[in-house]
């Protein structure tokens, strides 16, 4: 029973990872990017083929995979992002669908259509006993730098004059624009670091989630979820909303399988109908 | 003979801010009332409370003596309850035809009608034109809304609440904004009103006001500070210095 | 409403589309190759290409003084597509013959197509049994789940393994082999609990835990060949490799195409299939060194070889009906039998369906590339889902 | 009581025959729109070996129809539009199956189907902002696609429903292999509810939705109950577009999961940003558009035609439909009167509003 919890708690871990950047970018931005997921995905072919075909070690990947994203991530936030951010949300969800499709049959026809798989370095593999636990070694290393992850950015928000700023621009761009604060700036980084997050996300993700070209459509529905349900106001709101969807995942397909899926998309119906804004943000 | 519109101690209040304090008012049928008050005393507040946009946290609102007070806002409209907006609130891609024609075939049953095309009825056009000669809109009945004059779109505020039938009509600030040549011409049709309609006009354009209404109550502070006919209330020097607004011995 | 838009715009539009479709009909006989080239499935639509392509250019192109023209096309693994592309080849094209089918749902989709047309319909990879019934006119070249897991299941009870775990996917062959496994080794007084895992992105991972904790002899499973890698290393993850749990099933989980990429991890899994790139014929070994050298170095795997013999199959009937199609072709390809690079296979008059040899296998590396070596043959297998029915 | 100067003053027939014309001119229909269903009828016979992919754009143009009913006309935005397009079609897939097998009957509880889980849904679309909207409609369609490969033992679950046989339309005419007659079976119902939904966007009731689109607050104000009517017009689309999934599960005889897919909800929205939304013919327009396309790109290149696709979305967006139905509008010269109410295209709340 405790190893369902250790692993849901380390895809909870993941999917934050993955998410953070979606719930910045919808709560600052006010922009719905779904392509946010093409994002991660680059950050775990980065990774794929820097290993199979370089033969780099898998450590060495990781800040390559964030790095790629990230500088794409702001390449296109500089260039089509940015036209769009006053556009209604329709039109935003369209444009980001536009981008999966593309990022999609692009990564399809570059790379092939097959699972890609990595070799992961021989310490991070198996599982060893803790405690009367099964602990993967993977699992526990995933929780380990998510982790840190987590505290970081916590750190970053509360503590730092960036960080006060990104919260300003997010409670009101307007009001934060009259005090100086180049909103501008702030926009773009964020992206990029939503955009690395999520690449590396992709990267550690490749060995539990599988990567393969249709990537973002699948874990789409997850990102969602994170950000509807933990709110975009704050970073602990995801957090949290990340952990129980991953225990209500891993849980759900282990105990129920046929009702598997539903668990989640009901949650998300029935949020978003009781608190539009999100379980744990405040109302906006 | 129960009054047009009535209210008795209606009180509003956002957290803290109280913006309608205890206010116990009553329009008589065929009134000529005004509402007068400085910014910010709740006159807003108290329309929206009225027309059931805004729940009032206690007290209770009478139409023609029936108890409106939980009554959702369109059905207020088809009791006979009908509003203009301080800022236009219109139909920027219809035109003055489609909006009128819109409240008209709306109070005919046109809801329910999904098979017939618009207009199609002899006695929806009839009235549409009638509507529209009586507030001047003849000429620009096929523009579209966006491209008219300002004091056109005013019209059309009043206009499209006219073509509701109310019993009770409530015009906010209907001249706001309305450039001098065109305000003559809007002053015209307020006056024409029907006398069947209990109009109950809020306004600071104090002309309009004392050429218009046969009483004044004056909203200070979202409570009634004062009410009577016009002479004593345009008399009354507490009025005056409320409006300049040095402190009253409440 | 717009005057000169809508009909300039729907004009122009319907205009375009009656340039494409108009069909050449000269002396040919056109076979449609329909196969899943992208999404999950596409190397089973690689496979089978690369092989189709590699008979026609060892035995040319003209059959009993037909010419014959392959036309492929890609279903992305949608059956809707495979659907309205069979009727656009058999409606447009005029196709002779429709052929691949890489999935079940693929395969069962055009069947009332193939009747009502007349026109035979060469199954090469899909494996639930009951698709030579959809249509008198499908003849399968590939093999049928319960074929290979009955083998498999007799194999298992005589080795002492008296637990069993079946682990599928959910839709046709998984459920296919899931019963025909379930049913021949419960004969035989074994113990079996099932356990199936969605087809669409699936993770492992749950129900592997599960397997841990029930502790049994040995899980069979059974997944689309495309996914088998994914299964293998999420099965090393949860530790259960080194439990004492023997790995068994068709051969779909360890197949060729992704054996080598998936590692050590693989060795010592047993299973059951009618081909492994290992299997030592002549034939085979020509087949293998000419598929290899066609496709810098891809190995054949066996929806390659039922690709090849699917081939076979439509030369051979053709010869033997000397051109004829329809109702003539499935006739004269009804009783054909000849030794294909896995080995003798025989097309069953009554069933359509293919009689093989299945073999016991087991993953050894042999000269450093990861091999399925076969160590039994049960010879003549018939598919026993059809067989039961029949007597 | 004084005279009342204005009121009644004998009302001049010009300025009543002026707003009857300007009102009922909506009502009759145009050269073009003759025309268009002319060609549309027309490809029947001049274009028999087209008649399969012919079928697929009336459906789709159905399907796009519908999701207009609600986005153009209601200002309603939604990501799962496909829910109740995969709902008809299972229910018609299931009822031939079991042995109902005219599609007539079909069709009607298909609709009949499709509108009770449009009305029990429309609930959950009344509140909240643009966003929730679309997240809550991309809910119901992935739950119901759940569901749908759960429940195998009568959805047939990821191998599809097998074994559906269809009776002949009216019991004259057989369903053929060519396609002919499921073309023309199509057509004609998507020819038919064309007309009641163009019949519905000019009479009053079609007048109001637009009024909520443009201003819900002023529509109250004006007495319009603006929840019964979103309801009516989201349980009215939801029918048109279980009809169109209808005559996919019957013209092609299959149903699989593919119907109640992400993609088809997404697809249907390019459908109505190429062909413009608000004006009815854009969902059909926008078919039209998105087939030729589509072929055209497939044969072209077969893996990928999906990045042309969002290529075109991208453009389309940035580019800003508003201006592209813009120019389109510039071109249609100046007819005697003015056309009322122009098509204003993807009308929603702009992001600053939210």
């Amino acid at each position: 029973m405790l190893t369902i919890l250790f692993d849901g708690i380390a895809y909870g871990m993941l999917l934050f990872v993955l998410a953070c950047g979606l719930a910045v970018t919808l709560g600052l931005m006010n922009f719905v990017n779904l392509a946010h997921g093409a994002f991660a995905m680059a950050g775990g072919y980065v990774t794929a083929v820097l290993m199979n075909r370089y033969g780099m070690p898998f450590l060495a990947t990781l800040p390559l995979a964030f790095i790629v994203p990230a500088f794409v991530g702001l390449a296109l936030e500089r260039t089509l992002y940015k036209q769009l951010y006053a556009r209604s949300h329709l039109d935003q969800v369209l444009f980001s669908i536009g981008l999966v499709f593309m990022a999609v049959a692009a990564v399809d026809y570059a790379m092939g259509s097959q699972q890609q798989l990595i070799q992961l370095p021989g310490w991070l593999q198996g599982r060893v006993e803790v405690l009367g636990i099964q602990v993967g070694l993977y699992r526990s290393f995933i929780i380990a730098i998510c982790g840190v992850l987590v505290v970081v950015l916590q750190l970053i928000l509360s503590k730092t004059r960036f960080g006060s700023r990104l919260r300003a621009a997010v409670d009101d761009p307007r009001v934060a624009r009259g005090l100086g604060i180049n909103v501008g700036l702030i926009f773009a980084t964020t992206f990029a670091v939503g955009s690395g997050l999520a690449g590396l996300g992709g990267a550690l993700g490749a060995e539990i989630l599988g990567l393969d070209p249709t990537f973002p459509l699948k874990f789409m529905i997850y990102f969602l979820i994170v950000v509807t349900v933990g709110g975009t106001t704050t970073i602990t709101g995801p957090f949290l909303a990340s952990l129980i969807l991953g225990i209500a995942d891993v849980a759900g397909k282990y105990y129920v399988p046929s009702l598997g899926a539903f668990i989640i998309y009901t949650l998300m119906i029935v949020v978003l109908i009781l608190r539009p804004q999100g379980l744990f943000a405040r109302a906006r | 003979m129960a009054a047009a519109l009535e209210t008795r101690n209606l009180v509003k209040r956002f957290g803290g801010i109280v913006a309608t304090d205890n206010v116990t008012f009553r329009l008589e049928q065929g009134a000529r009332h005004a509402l007068i008050g400085p910014n910010g005393a709740g006159k807003t507040t108290f329309i929206n409370l009225l027309t059931g946009v805004l729940a009032p946290t206690s007290g209770q609102i009478f139409l023609d003596g029936v108890d409106a007070t939980q009554m959702r806002p369109e059905s207020r409209v088809h009791r006979g309850l009908a509003r203009t907006f301080q800022i236009n609130q219109l139909f920027p891609a219809m035109t003055p035809l489609e909006t009128i024609g819109l409240a008209v075939s709306e109070r005919m049953g046109g809801g329910r009608d999904w098979w017939r095309v618009t207009g199609s009825r002899r006695e929806i056009v009839d009235e549409i034109v009638e509507i529209a000669q009586r507030f001047r809109l003849t000429d620009a009945l096929d523009e579209r809304t966006s491209n008219l004059a300002y004091g056109k779109q005013r019209l059309l505020e009043i206009a499209v609440a006219f073509a509701c039938r109310p019993r009770v009509l409530l015009l906010d600030e209907p001249a706001a904004g309305v450039p001098e040549a065109e305000r003559h011409e809007l002053l015209a049709t307020v006056a024409a009103l029907p006398r069947d309609v209990s109009v109950l006009l809020i306004e600071h354009d104090m002309d309009l006001v004392f050429s218009f209404a046969d009483r004044i109550s004056v909203l200070v502070n979202g409570a009634i500070f004062t009410e009577g006919t016009v002479e004593e209330v345009s008399t009354d020097p507490r009025v005056r210095a409320v409006y300049l607004g040095e402190s009253v011995d409440e | 409403m717009r005057r000169r838009t809508v009909l300039s715009a729907a004009g122009a539009a319907l205009a375009m589309l009656a340039l494409g479709g108009t069909a050449s009909a000269q002396e040919a006989m056109k076979i449609g190759l329909i196969l899943p080239m992208t999404g999950p499935f596409a190397s089973t639509g690689r496979q089978i290409e690369a092989a189709v392509k590699l008979y026609m250019q060892q035995n040319g192109d003209t059959v009993a003084g037909k010419k014959i023209q392959l036309i492929v096309k890609d279903d992305t693994g949608v059956a809707d597509v495979t659907k309205r592309l069979a009727q656009e080849l058999i409606v447009n094209e005029k196709v002779g013959v429709i052929a691949g089918f890489g999935l079940t749902p693929l395969a069962l989709a055009p069947a009332p197509l193939a009747t009502q047309a007349k026109v035979p319909a060469v199954v090469m990879a899909a494996a639930t049994a009951t698709i030579t019934e959809a249509s008198p006119y499908i003849v399968r070249t590939s093999f049928t789940l319960p074929q290979a897991t009955v083998p498999m299941a007799n194999w298992a009870s005589e080795n002492g393994i008296k637990k069993v775990v079946t682990l599928v996917s959910d839709y046709g062959p998984g459920i296919d082999a899931e019963k025909a496994f379930s049913g021949a080794f419960s004969a035989k007084g074994g113990q079996v609990e099932n356990m199936r895992v969605p087809l669409a992105n699936p993770d492992f991972s749950p129900f592997l835990q599960k397997v841990a904790d029930a502790k049994p002899d040995a899980l069979f499973v059974f997944v689309p060949s495309g996914v088998g890698a994914q299964f293998m290393k999420q099965f090393v993850e949860r530790g259960l490799d080194k439990s004492g749990i023997k790995l068994i099933g068709p051969g779909d989980v360890t197949d060729d195409d992704i054996l080598n990429g998936m590692g050590d991890v693989a060795l010592g899994a047993i299973t059951t299939q009618h081909y492994s790139a290992a299997h030592d014929s002549p034939e085979n070994k020509a087949f293998v060194e000419a598929f290899k050298k066609a496709n810098n170095g891809m190995r054949p795997n066996f929806m390659a070889v039922g690709g090849y013999d699917g081939m076979h199959l439509i030369y051979e009937g053709l010869k033997k009906s000397n051109g004829a199609g329809g109702e003539a072709l499935v006739n004269a390809m009804k009783g054909l039998s000849w030794t294909s690079p896995r080995g003798p296979v025989t097309i069953d008059p009554q069933t359509r369906d293919i009689i093989q040899n299945i073999y016991v296998r087991k993953v050894e590396r042999v000269n450093g590339e990861l091999y399925n070596v076969e160590f039994a043959t049960i010879p003549n297998v018939k598919d026993p889902v059809k067989a039961a029915k029949s007597n | 009581m004084p005279a009342d100067p204005i009121a009644k003053t004998a009302v001049p027939p010009s300025t009543a025959d002026f707003v009857r014309r300007s009102l009922v001119r909506k009502g009759r229909w145009g050269v073009a729109e003759i025309g268009f269903w002319a060609v549309a009828a027309a490809t029947l016979f001049l274009l028999p070996e087209r008649h399969l992919i012919l079928n697929e754009i009336a459906i789709i143009g159905l399907f796009a129809l519908s999701l207009d009913l609600i986005l153009g006309y209601a200002g309603i935005v939604s990501l799962g539009h496909a829910a109740f397009f995969g709902f008809g079609a299972y229910m018609a897939g299931i009822l031939a199956k079991h042995g109902f097998a005219d599609p007539l009957l079909g069709l009607v509880v298909s609709a009949l189907a499709a509108a009770l889980l449009g009305f029990v849904t429309s609930f959950l679309v009344l509140r909240g902002t643009d966003l929730t909207k679309l997240m809550v409609t991309l809910g119901v369609a992935l739950v119901l696609g759940e569901i749908a490969n759960q429940a195998s033992w009568v959805t047939g679950g990821a191998d599809g429903l097998q074994g559906i046989s269809m009776g002949p339309v009216l019991g004259l005419f057989e369903f053929d292999i060519f396609g002919t007659t499921a073309y023309a079976y199509s057509l004609t119902v998507t020819f038919l509810l064309f007309i009641v939904a163009r019949r519905i966007v000019v009479s009053p009731f079609g007048l109001s939705l637009r009024s909520i689109r443009d201003n819900p607050l002023r529509a109250r104000a004006v007495g319009i109950p603006v929840n019964r009517r979103l309801v009516a017009v989201y349980t009215l689309a939801a029918a048109y577009a279980g009809v169109a999934g209808a005559l996919l599960a019957q013209t092609t005889q299959f149903v699989s999961l593919d119907v109640l897919a992400f993609h088809r909800s997404a697809d249907i929205m390019l459908v109505l940003v190429i062909g413009g939304a608000g004006y009815l013919y854009g969902g059909l327009l926008g078919a039209i558009g998105f087939k030729v396309l589509q072929d055209i790109l497939s044969a072209w290149t077969p893996q990928y035609w999906q990045f042309w696709i969002g290529l075109i979305l991208v453009v389309l967006v940035l580019v800003g439909r508003e201006r592209l139905t813009d120019k389109a509008k510039a071109l249609r010269p100046r007819s005697r009167g003015r056309l009322a109410g122009q098509a204003k295209v993807l009308p929603t709340t702009t992001a600053g509003e939210v």
